[in-house]
C-alpha cells in the first residue's frame, strides 16, 4: 500500500516536472538552446494565475490568462533574445539565459514581495478517497493535465498537417522551408506551445502548493535541464518518461535513502551515472 | 520554353562553382546534365531550386523571371526538386513526408495528388505508415520523387537518381521518369551514369569544372567522345 | 591594462562615496537579506529594525542623540557578509551591529565584529557558534537546540503525545532544532518513530506524507519555514493525517496561515512571540508593527526589534557609545522587549521562556509558556 | 620496394550498410597514388580507417611493416601519417600562418610536459612560412582564416599536411570546389611535393588532374576493389569504365 | 585601506584565482563547466579540516589545491565522453552532488558548515596581500599557459577537436591537463577562501556560485585573461557599488549578464579590442 501510495506520489511529482521538461526539450530540438529563462515563465504564470483568480474568483480564467500571456512573452523572449545569437557558441544562449532568468526572478520580488502569494481561498483543494488513498483534486488534475496535454500535443505532432511541418522543421530546417513550412512560424509556434505548457505547470503547482514566491522557478530551473538530457534531448517521449521515473525515484529516494543524498542531488547522481555509461542520455536525441 | 537560364552563373560564398552558363529547356523535354563529380551538375539544379546563391545571370521560368525568388515561391510556381541523397525526413512516415511535399498545396488537391503518387508508386502506398528511414534505397527514392510530386509540379529536377540504388530499382526509377515525361511533364536529370542519362535524356548539358563543355540532343551526343572523355578525364590527354 | 586598473581605483572610490562623516546621531548597522530566497525575512527585519529606531526616536533618541540605522543586503550569503560588516564597521563607523540574517552570514559577520570589538546582536539565527566568535557577540533568541528542547517538553508532557515522528528541514535551523529534540526525547517518554529529512526548495512532500500516514504517529515534529511547513501541513492534513503538529519560530507569521488555510488549525508552534501577551512592550509592539509594516508581526521583525531595543538600552546604560561600555552593558542588562525578559550568560546567549502557539480561528494565540530553566539553559560556552 | 603503408581485409560496417568489404592496398615509398571511384565508393571511409577515425570491422594497417590498427589517432599520425580534410577544417580561430605554426610544433605539443616547457615559436613560425610559400599562400599569412577563400584553405590544409613532416600525405579531394585554374596549380604543386620524395595518397573526384599527375590509380566501386595499375590503362578498362558510365 | 576595503579586496582576489581557473577549462580549453565551485568547495573543506588538525597553511594549501585537482582529473574524464550541452550538463550535475554530498555527512560539518578554523596568523592587509600575491601568480600562470605552447594546443583543442587529432595531437591528456590545472587553482582558492571567512557552509559553494564564476569568464570574453580579471573585479565590486540600491542589486546583475550575452556575446574583451584595435588573443 504504501509503495502504491509513493508511487502515486512520484507520478504526481513527475508530471509537474513532465510538462515544465517536455516545452524545454522542445525549444531544445528545434533551437538547441537550454533555455533556462523556461523557468521564468512558469513562475510568471503561477503569479499571473493566482492574481488573477484571487481578483475575479475564476481559476479558468487565471490559467486563461497565465497561459496567454506565458506564451505570448515566450514568443517575445525568442525574438528578442535568442534569435539574434542563435549562431554563436551555446554557451552564449545559457548565459543570456541565466542572466534573464535571474532578472525575471528580481522582477517577480520587486513586483509582487518576498512573502509571497497564496489563493485566498485555495481552489481543487478537496479530498477524494479512492481505495483508500486519499488525494486532493488538485493532485488528480495534475495527472491528468500532464496525460491530456501531452496527449494532445502528441495528436498535435503526429495527425496535424502544422504538427507534422513543425516535425519535418526540426528534422530539416532547409528542405522544410522548401516545401513552404515557414521556420519562423514554426519557431513562434514552439516557444508558445512550449511557453504555455510552463505555464499550465506554473498553475498546477500554485495549486498544489498554495505558495507562489519569487524563487519557485529555481528547482524547475536546473532540474529539468537534468531531465531533458536523461529524456535524450529534443525527445519529448522520453523526456516525459524521464521525468516520471525522476518523480518516482525521489519518491522512493526520500523515504528510502534520504540520509545519504538530498532530492536534488539523487537526480544529478542518477543522472551523471546514466551519461557516463550511456552518453546521449536514455533515450535517443534527436 | 520552360526554363531559360542565361549568363548563370552560382556558388557558395565567394567561391563560383557554375560559369556563364547558357541553357534552353523546352516543355515536356528530359535534360540531363551531365560531367564528372564537383563539375557543378548539383548546384546548377540546387540553384534552379532557390538553394544556392545565384551570383549572376537570370532564370525565366515559363516568361516569368524568378531569378530573386525564395525556394518555396518556386516550388509554388511548380518547380520541384529531388535533391541528392534524397533528403527525406526520416524520422517521419511515408505519409508525412507526402504531406509535407504537399504542404502549400490545398488539402483536397493534397489528397488527389497523393493518390496519384501511389498509383506511380504502389509500394508507397503500401508502406504509407512505415518510417521514411526504414525504407530501402529504391524506395527511399521513390518516396523523394513522390514527395517532388505533391505540389503537381511542371518540372521536375532529380538530383543523382541512381546514386546507391540496386540495378533493379534503377530501372523502375527510370522507368517512372519516362512515364511522367510522356504526361508532358519537364525533367531535368544529373546523372552519373552516362549511358542511362544518354538513354533517357532528350538533350544533354556536359559540365566540366563548372564550364559547359558539351551542350545538344542526345542522339548527337551518342555519338560523341568528347562526353566519355570529359567524364573519364582523358579529354586533355 | 592600465585603463582597466584605473576604471578598477574609481569603481573604489566611488564606492567610498556616498557615506559621510555625521555626529549628530549614532549608528546601528544591520545586515539583512533583501534579495535572494530569504528575502522576506530580510524585509521582516527591516521592518521590526526600523519600528524599534522610530519609537527609541519618538521618545528622544540615545544620549540626546537621534539613532540612525544603516542597512545592507547580504542574500543571506555567507561571502556577501564579510565585506557589508566590515564596511558597517570602517566605513559607516556603527558603534553596535545587529544581525537580521541567517545563520551563515551571521556566523561570518560575528567574526569581524569580533575582530573589530564592536558588540553584534544576533536576532534570530540559531547556530550555536555564532556566540562562540567572541565576548562581543551576542544572541537574542533561543538557540535551535534550546527550542528543540522545549518542543519536546511541550509534546511529551504538555500534550502527552509519546509516539512522535520527526520531519526534519536539512539545514542549520532544522538540524539544531532536531539535536535539542532528540536530545531530550526520552525524558518526555517520547519514542521517535521515524525521521524524514527535505531540503529548503522542496514545496511537495506527496512522499513523506504517505510515509508518515503510514507510521501512524500520536504527534509530528516538523521543522521548516512557513513556505515549507504551510504546503507540507495541508498536505498531511488533505491525506488524512491528523496527529497533532508541533512546530518553531521558523512557521511564526501570518503568511503559514495563509497558505496552509484551514489545515492550519490546531498547529501548535514554540517561538518567542506570544501574541496574546499582556505584557505592554509585547502588545504595543505586536499592534505598533501592523501599522508600520501593513502585516501582522512575526517572530523575525520581533527578534530584530528586541535586538535593536536592546543596543539602545546598553547604551543609555553605559552613558557612552564607546564599544567596550556598550559591552558590558549590554552583558549585564536586564530588560524586558517585545521577545520577553532578555539577559544574557557568560557567552552571549539569552535566557528566557519559550511560549508556545497554536492556530485557532485563522491566527496565533497563545497555547502554553515553558519556563523550566534547567531545560532551556542555553550553553555557557 | 617495400610497401611503406599497406591496408588488408579493411571491412567497414555503418549500421546495416557495408560501406567497405575486404579492400587492401599498399603504397610504396615514394610513390604517388590516387584512390579513385564513384560517389558512396568508400574512398574517404578508407582513408579514416587508415588514419584511426573510422573504426573497422576488420582490418589490418600497417606502416612500415608496423601494425598500426590498434593505436588511436594521434599515435598514428606521429608514426608519419598526415591528412588533409574533404570539408577543409583550419582552426578558424586562428590566423592562417598560426594554423600551420601549431602543425610545426608538432614535436613541442607531443606531451604535456614539453608543450609547458617550450615558450619559443620562431622555428616554427620560419618552417611555416616556408610551407606557405610552398602552396603559394605566403601572403594571406596574417588574415584570419574565416576570411579566406576555399582556394586558399585548401592550399592551407596541404601546408599544414606538410608542416608535420610526415612520411605520408593522404589528400581527400583537395581540388574539390576549386576552378580549373586553381585546381591545376595546386595539382602541380602536390605533384611537386610527391616528386621530391613524399609518398602520397589522394581521393579525386578531378580526373583530368589525377591522370595528369598519379603514378598509379586504385579504384574502388561499392566498396569493394575494382582495379589498380597504370592511370591510362586502369580507364580503358571495362569495369572501370562502366563504374563511370553507368551500365 | 580600512578594514572594509581590505575585504573587499580580499574577496576579489580569490574571485581572480577562480574565474582565471575557469578561463583555463573553459576559455583555453573550450571545455564548459557548470560546476566549478565544487572545486572551490573541496579545497576549502580541505582546508577546513586539516587546519583543525593543526596542520599549518603551507601544508593545508597544497592539500587543498591537490585534492581538488584530483578529483577535478576524475571529472574531467567526463569531457572524454560527453560533450557541449551534455557536459554542461554533467558537470552541473557535479556541483549538486558535491553540495548534496557535504550537507549530509557528519565528518565534513554537514548542514552546520565549518566553524572555528584557525586564524591564518597574519593582519589582515599581510593576509589581502598574501591572496593578491596568488592572485598574480595565477594571472600570470594563465597568462604563460596562454604564450607556451600548451596554449597553442589548449587553442587548437577548443577550436576543433577532430582536427587537432589527425595533426597528431593527444587530445585526451591536454583535456585532463586544463581540468587538472583549473581545478587545482579553484582548489587553492577555496583554502584562502576557508581562512579569509574562517567558516564554511556547503551552499556557499553550490550551482549558483558555479554560474557566478562563469558568468565573470564569460562577461570578461572567453579566453582572455585580462578580460576575464577585469570582469571579475567589476562583477564583485558591482553589488558593493549598487549596495545603495540594495533592492535592485540582483536585477542589474541579471541584467548585465543578460545583456553582455545578447549585444556583446564576444564579453568585454570585446570592447578592448573595439576601444584599442589590437587583438587581444
Amino acid at each position: 500500500m504504501l509503495f502504491i501510495e509513493l508511487f502515486i506520489q512520484g507520478l504526481i511529482q513527475g508530471s509537474t516536472y513532465a510538462i515544465i521538461a517536455v516545452g524545454l526539450t522542445l525549444i531544445y530540438g528545434l533551437l538547441r538552446v537550454l533555455h533556462v529563462a523556461h523557468a521564468g515563465l512558469f513562475t510568471l504564470a503561477a503569479y499571473l494565475g493566482v492574481t488573477v483568480t484571487n481578483q475575479f474568483g475564476s481559476l479558468s480564467l487565471g490559467i486563461v490568462v497565465a497561459t496567454l500571456t506565458s506564451g505570448i512573452v515566450g514568443v517575445v523572449i525568442y525574438r528578442l533574445v535568442y534569435e539574434p545569437i542563435l549562431n554563436k557558441p551555446p554557451y552564449v544562449a545559457l548565459i543570456a539565459s541565466i542572466g534573464l532568468y535571474i532578472a525575471m526572478e528580481e522582477l517577480f520580488r520587486l513586483i509582487f514581495g518576498p512573502f509571497g502569494l497564496s489563493f485566498s481561498s485555495a481552489p481543487l483543494q478537496n479530498v477524494v478517497v479512492i481505495f483508500g488513498i486519499h488525494l486532493r483534486a488538485c493532485q488528480i488534475i495534475t495527472v491528468i493535465t500532464n496525460v491530456v496535454l501531452l496527449g494532445i500535443l502528441a495528436w498535435i505532432a503526429q495527425k496535424t498537417r502544422v504538427g507534422i511541418g513543425w516535425r519535418a522543421t526540426v528534422d530539416d530546417p532547409e528542405m522544410s522551408a522548401s516545401f513552404g513550412i515557414d521556420p519562423i512560424r514554426v519557431r513562434y509556434l514552439v516557444f508558445f506551445v512550449g511557453s504555455a505548457l510552463a505555464a499550465v505547470a506554473g498553475v498546477l503547482v500554485a495549486l498544489l502548493t498554495n505558495l507562489v514566491e519569487p524563487t519557485m522557478g529555481a528547482v524547475p530551473s536546473y532540474k529539468s535541464l537534468a531531465i531533458i538530457v536523461l529524456g535524450g534531448l529534443g525527445n519529448v517521449f522520453g523526456t516525459l518518461i524521464a521525468s516520471l521515473a525522476l518523480g518516482v525515484i525521489e519518491a522512493f529516494g526520500t523515504i528510502y535513502i534520504g540520509d545519504f543524498l538530498d532530492r536534488d542531488a539523487i537526480a544529478f547522481a542518477f543522472l551523471v551515472v546514466v551519461l557516463m555509461i550511456k552518453p546521449t542520455g536514455l533515450f535517443k536525441s534527436r | 520554353m520552360m526554363l531559360k537560364i542565361s549568363n548563370f552563373c552560382c556558388g557558395y560564398g565567394n567561391m563560383q562553382v557554375v560559369n556563364h552558363l547558357d541553357l534552353e529547356v523546352k516543355k515536356g523535354s528530359v535534360t540531363g546534365i551531365l560531367g564528372a563529380n564537383g563539375a557543378g551538375k548539383s548546384s546548377l539544379i540546387m540553384a534552379i531550386a532557390g538553394h544556392v546563391e545565384i551570383k549572376n545571370g537570370s532564370i525565366v521560368y515559363n516568361g516569368e523571371d524568378i531569378t530573386s525568388c525564395t525556394p518555396m515561391e518556386r516550388v509554388s510556381r511548380g518547380i520541384a526538386l529531388v535533391p541528392e541523397g534524397r533528403r527525406l525526413f526520416k524520422s517521419m512516415s511515408v505519409y508525412e513526408n507526402l504531406i509535407i511535399g504537399g504542404y502549400i498545396t490545398r488539402k483536397k488537391d493534397s489528397q488527389t495528388n497523393m493518390e496519384k503518387v501511389f498509383d506511380i508508386f504502389p509500394i508507397l502506398g503500401e508502406r504509407i505508415r512505415q518510417n521514411a528511414g526504414s525504407l530501402s534505397g529504391g524506395e527511399q527514392q521513390m518516396l523523394a520523387i513522390g514527395r517532388a510530386l505533391m505540389t503537381d509540379p511542371k518540372v521536375l529536377m532529380v538530383d543523382e537518381l541512381s546514386l546507391g540504388l540496386m540495378p533493379k530499382a534503377i530501372d523502375i526509377c527510370y522507368e517512372v521518369i519516362e512515364k511522367l515525361n510522356s504526361l508532358d511533364m519537364t525533367i531535368m536529370l544529373v546523372e552519373q551514369s552516362t549511358k542511362r542519362a544518354l538513354q533517357a535524356s532528350d538533350n544533354v548539358i556536359v559540365f566540366e569544372s563548372g564550364n559547359t563543355v558539351w551542350k545538344g540532343s542526345s542522339n548527337e551526343a551518342k555519338k560523341s567522345s568528347e562526353i566519355i572523355d570529359s567524364m573519364l578525364g582523358l579529354r586533355n590527354h | 591594462m592600465k585603463k582597466m586598473m584605473l576604471i578598477a581605483t574609481l569603481c573604489f572610490v566611488v564606492a567610498g562615496l556616498g557615506t559621510g562623516w555625521a555626529d549628530d546621531t549614532i549608528k546601528i548597522g544591520l545586515h539583512v537579506p533583501l534579495t535572494g530566497f530569504a528575502a522576506s525575512d530580510g524585509k521582516s527585519s527591516t521592518f521590526g529594525a526600523e519600528l524599534a529606531v522610530k519609537q527609541i526616536n519618538e521618545a528622544g533618541g540615545v544620549l540626546d542623540k537621534k539613532l540612525e540605522l544603516v542597512i545592507y543586503d547580504d542574500q543571506a550569503n555567507p561571502s556577501q557578509s564579510i565585506p557589508v560588516a566590515n564596511k558597517l564597521i570602517g566605513q559607516d563607523r556603527v558603534v553596535v551591529g545587529v544581525s537580521g540574517s541567517y545563520s551563515g552570514p551571521t556566523r561570518s559577520a560575528a567574526g569581524v565584529f569580533q575582530e573589530a570589538q564592536i558588540p553584534y546582536l544576533s536576532a534570530y539565527a540559531i547556530h550555536p557558534d555564532i556566540t562562540r566568535a567572541g565576548n562581543y557577540v551576542f544572541r537574542t533568541s533561543f538557540l535551535g537546540e534550546v527550542q528543540g528542547r522545549a518542543g519536546a517538553k511541550l509534546i511529551g508532557e504538555i500534550m502527552d503525545k509519546k509516539r512522535v515522528i520527526m520531519i526534519t528541514l536539512k539545514n542549520d535551523f532544522g538540524k539544531s532544532l532536531a539535536a535539542g529534540f532528540k536530545e531530550k526525547a526520552a525524558d518526555f517518554g517520547i519514542t521517535i518513530v521515524n525521521e524524514y529529512e527535505y531540503s529548503m526548495k522542496d514545496r511537495q512532500f506527496g512522499a513523506i506524507v504517505a510515509k508518515v500516514k503510514a507510521d501512524n504517529p500520536e504527534a509530528i515534529y516538523a521543522s521548516g519555514y512557513y513556505f515549507t511547513a504551510g504546503p507540507l501541513i495541508s498536505e498531511l492534513r488533505a491525506s488524512g493525517v491528523n496527529a497533532p503538529v508541533i512546530g518553531q519560530e521558523g512557521y511564526d507569521g501570518s503568511k503559514f496561515i495563509e497558505i496552509a488555510g484551514k489545515a492550519a488549525e490546531g498547529v501548535i508552534i514554540t517561538t518567542s512571540l506570544d501574541r496574546d501577551s499582556k505584557v505592554p512592550e509585547t502588545a504595543n509592539y505586536i499592534a505598533e508593527f501592523e501599522k508600520l509594516a501593513g502585516y501582522p508581526a512575526d517572530m523575525v521583525s520581533a527578534s530584530v526589534h528586541t535586538a535593536v531595543k536592546i543596543a539602545a538600552q546598553a547604551m543609555e546604560n553605559a552613558k557612552s557609545t564607546d564599544p567596550v561600555k556598550i559591552r558590558d552593558a549590554i552583558s549585564r542588562i536586564s530588560m524586558k522587549a517585545s521577545t520577553g525578559t532578555i539577559e544574557f550568560n557568560a557567552l552571549g546567549e539569552v535566557q528566557k521562556n519559550v511560549q508556545n502557539q497554536i492556530v485557532r480561528d485563522g491566527k496565533w494565540h497563545h497555547h502554553s509558556v515553558i519556563d523550566d530553566p534547567e531545560l532551556l539553559a542555553p550553553p555557557e560556552k | 620496394m617495400a610497401a611503406i603503408l599497406s591496408a588488408e581485409a579493411v571491412t567497414v560496417r555503418f549500421g546495416g550498410i557495408t560501406a567497405l568489404k575486404d579492400v587492401s592496398f599498399e603504397v610504396k615509398q615514394g610513390e604517388f597514388l590516387s584512390l579513385i571511384g564513384p560517389n558512396g565508393a568508400g574512398k574517404t571511409t578508407l582513408l579514416k580507417t587508415i588514419t584511426g577515425i573510422v573504426k573497422p570491422a576488420n582490418a589490418s594497417i600497417k606502416i612500415n611493416d608496423r601494425e598500426i590498427t590498434k593505436l588511436p589517432t594521434h599515435s598514428r599520425i606521429r608514426l608519419g601519417l598526415a591528412l588533409t580534410h574533404q570539408i577543409v577544417s583550419p582552426f578558424k580561430s586562428m590566423t592562417v600562418l598560426q594554423n600551420v605554426m601549431f602543425a610545426a610544433g608538432y614535436k613541442k605539443v607531443r606531451n604535456i610536459g614539453l608543450s609547458i616547457l617550450n615558450f619559443s615559436r620562431s622555428s616554427e613560425k620560419k618552417d611555416a612560412m616556408a610551407f606557405l610559400e610552398m602552396v603559394d599562400i605566403a601572403q594571406y599569412k596574417n588574415f584570419p582564416v574565416s576570411t579566406m577563400p576555399l582556394g586558399i584553405l585548401k592550399r592551407l590544409e596541404v601546408a599544414r599536411a606538410l608542416a608535420i613532416k610526415p612520411k605520408i600525405l593522404l589528400l581527400d579531394e583537395p581540388l574539390a570546389g576549386l576552378n580549373s585554374q586553381e585546381a591545376s596549380r595546386l595539382a602541380d604543386t602536390i605533384k611537386l611535393i610527391s616528386q621530391n620524395g613524399m609518398t602520397t595518397v589522394m581521393i579525386e573526384h578531378n580526373l583530368s588532374e589525377v591522370l595528369r599527375i598519379s603514378d598509379r590509380l586504385y579504384v574502388l566501386d561499392n566498396g569493394k576493389y575494382l582495379a589498380s595499375g597504370n592511370p591510362k590503362e586502369v580507364m580503358k578498362q571495362p569495369e572501370v569504365r562502366t563504374a563511370y558510365l553507368g551500365s | 585601506m580600512g578594514p572594509y576595503e581590505i575585504s573587499l579586496a580580499t574577496g576579489v582576489g580569490i574571485y581572480v584565482i577562480l574565474a582565471v581557473s575557469l578561463n583555463l577549462i573553459t576559455g583555453y580549453c573550450g571545455q564548459i563547466s557548470l560546476g566549478h565551485a565544487a572545486f572551490f568547495g573541496i579545497g576549502a573543506y580541505t582546508v577546513a579540516l586539516l587546519s583543525k588538525l593543526g596542520w599549518p597553511m603551507y601544508l593545508t594549501l597544497a592539500a587543498g589545491l591537490s585534492s581538488a585537482g584530483i578529483i577535478g582529473v576524475i571529472i574531467g574524464l567526463t569531457s572524454l565522453r560527453v560533450k557541449e550541452d551534455f557536459l554542461a550538463i554533467v558537470t552541473m550535475g557535479v556541483a549538486f552532488l558535491f553540495v548534496g554530498i557535504v550537507r549530509q555527512q557528519e565528518f565534513f560539518g554537514g548542514e552546520m558548515g565549518i566553524s572555528g578554523i584557525p586564524s591564518h596568523g597574519m593582519t589582515k592587509f599581510a593576509y589581502l596581500c598574501f591572496v593578491l600575491v596568488f592572485a598574480m601568480l595565477s594571472i600570470l600562470f594563465s597568462w604563460y599557459v596562454k604564450k607556451a605552447w600548451i596554449g597553442f594546443a589548449f587553442d587548437a583543442v577548443a577550436d576543433d577537436e577532430g582536427t587537432a587529432r589527425t595533426l597528431g595531437l593527444d587530445i585526451k591528456s591536454y583535456k585532463l591537463t586544463a581540468f587538472a590545472m583549473g581545478t587545482s587553482m579553484a582548489g587553492l582558492a577555496g583554502g584562502l577562501y576557508a581562512y579569509y571567512t574562517r567558516f564554511i557552509v556547503p551552499e556557499t559553494f553550490g550551482f549558483i556560485e558555479s554560474i557566478t564564476i562563469l558568468s565573470m569568464v564569460a562577461v570578461g570574453g572567453i579566453g582572455s585573461t585580462f578580460g576575464v580579471v577585469f570582469a571579475t573585479v567589476l562583477l564583485v565590486m558591482m553589488p558593493e557599488v549598487f549596495r545603495f540600491i540594495n533592492d535592485y542589486k540582483l536585477l542589474l546583475y541579471g541584467a548585465l549578464l543578460f545583456g553582455v550575452m545578447r549585444f556583446k556575446p564576444e564579453g568585454l574583451s570585446g570592447f578592448y579590442t573595439l576601444l584599442t584595435g589590437n587583438k587581444e588573443k
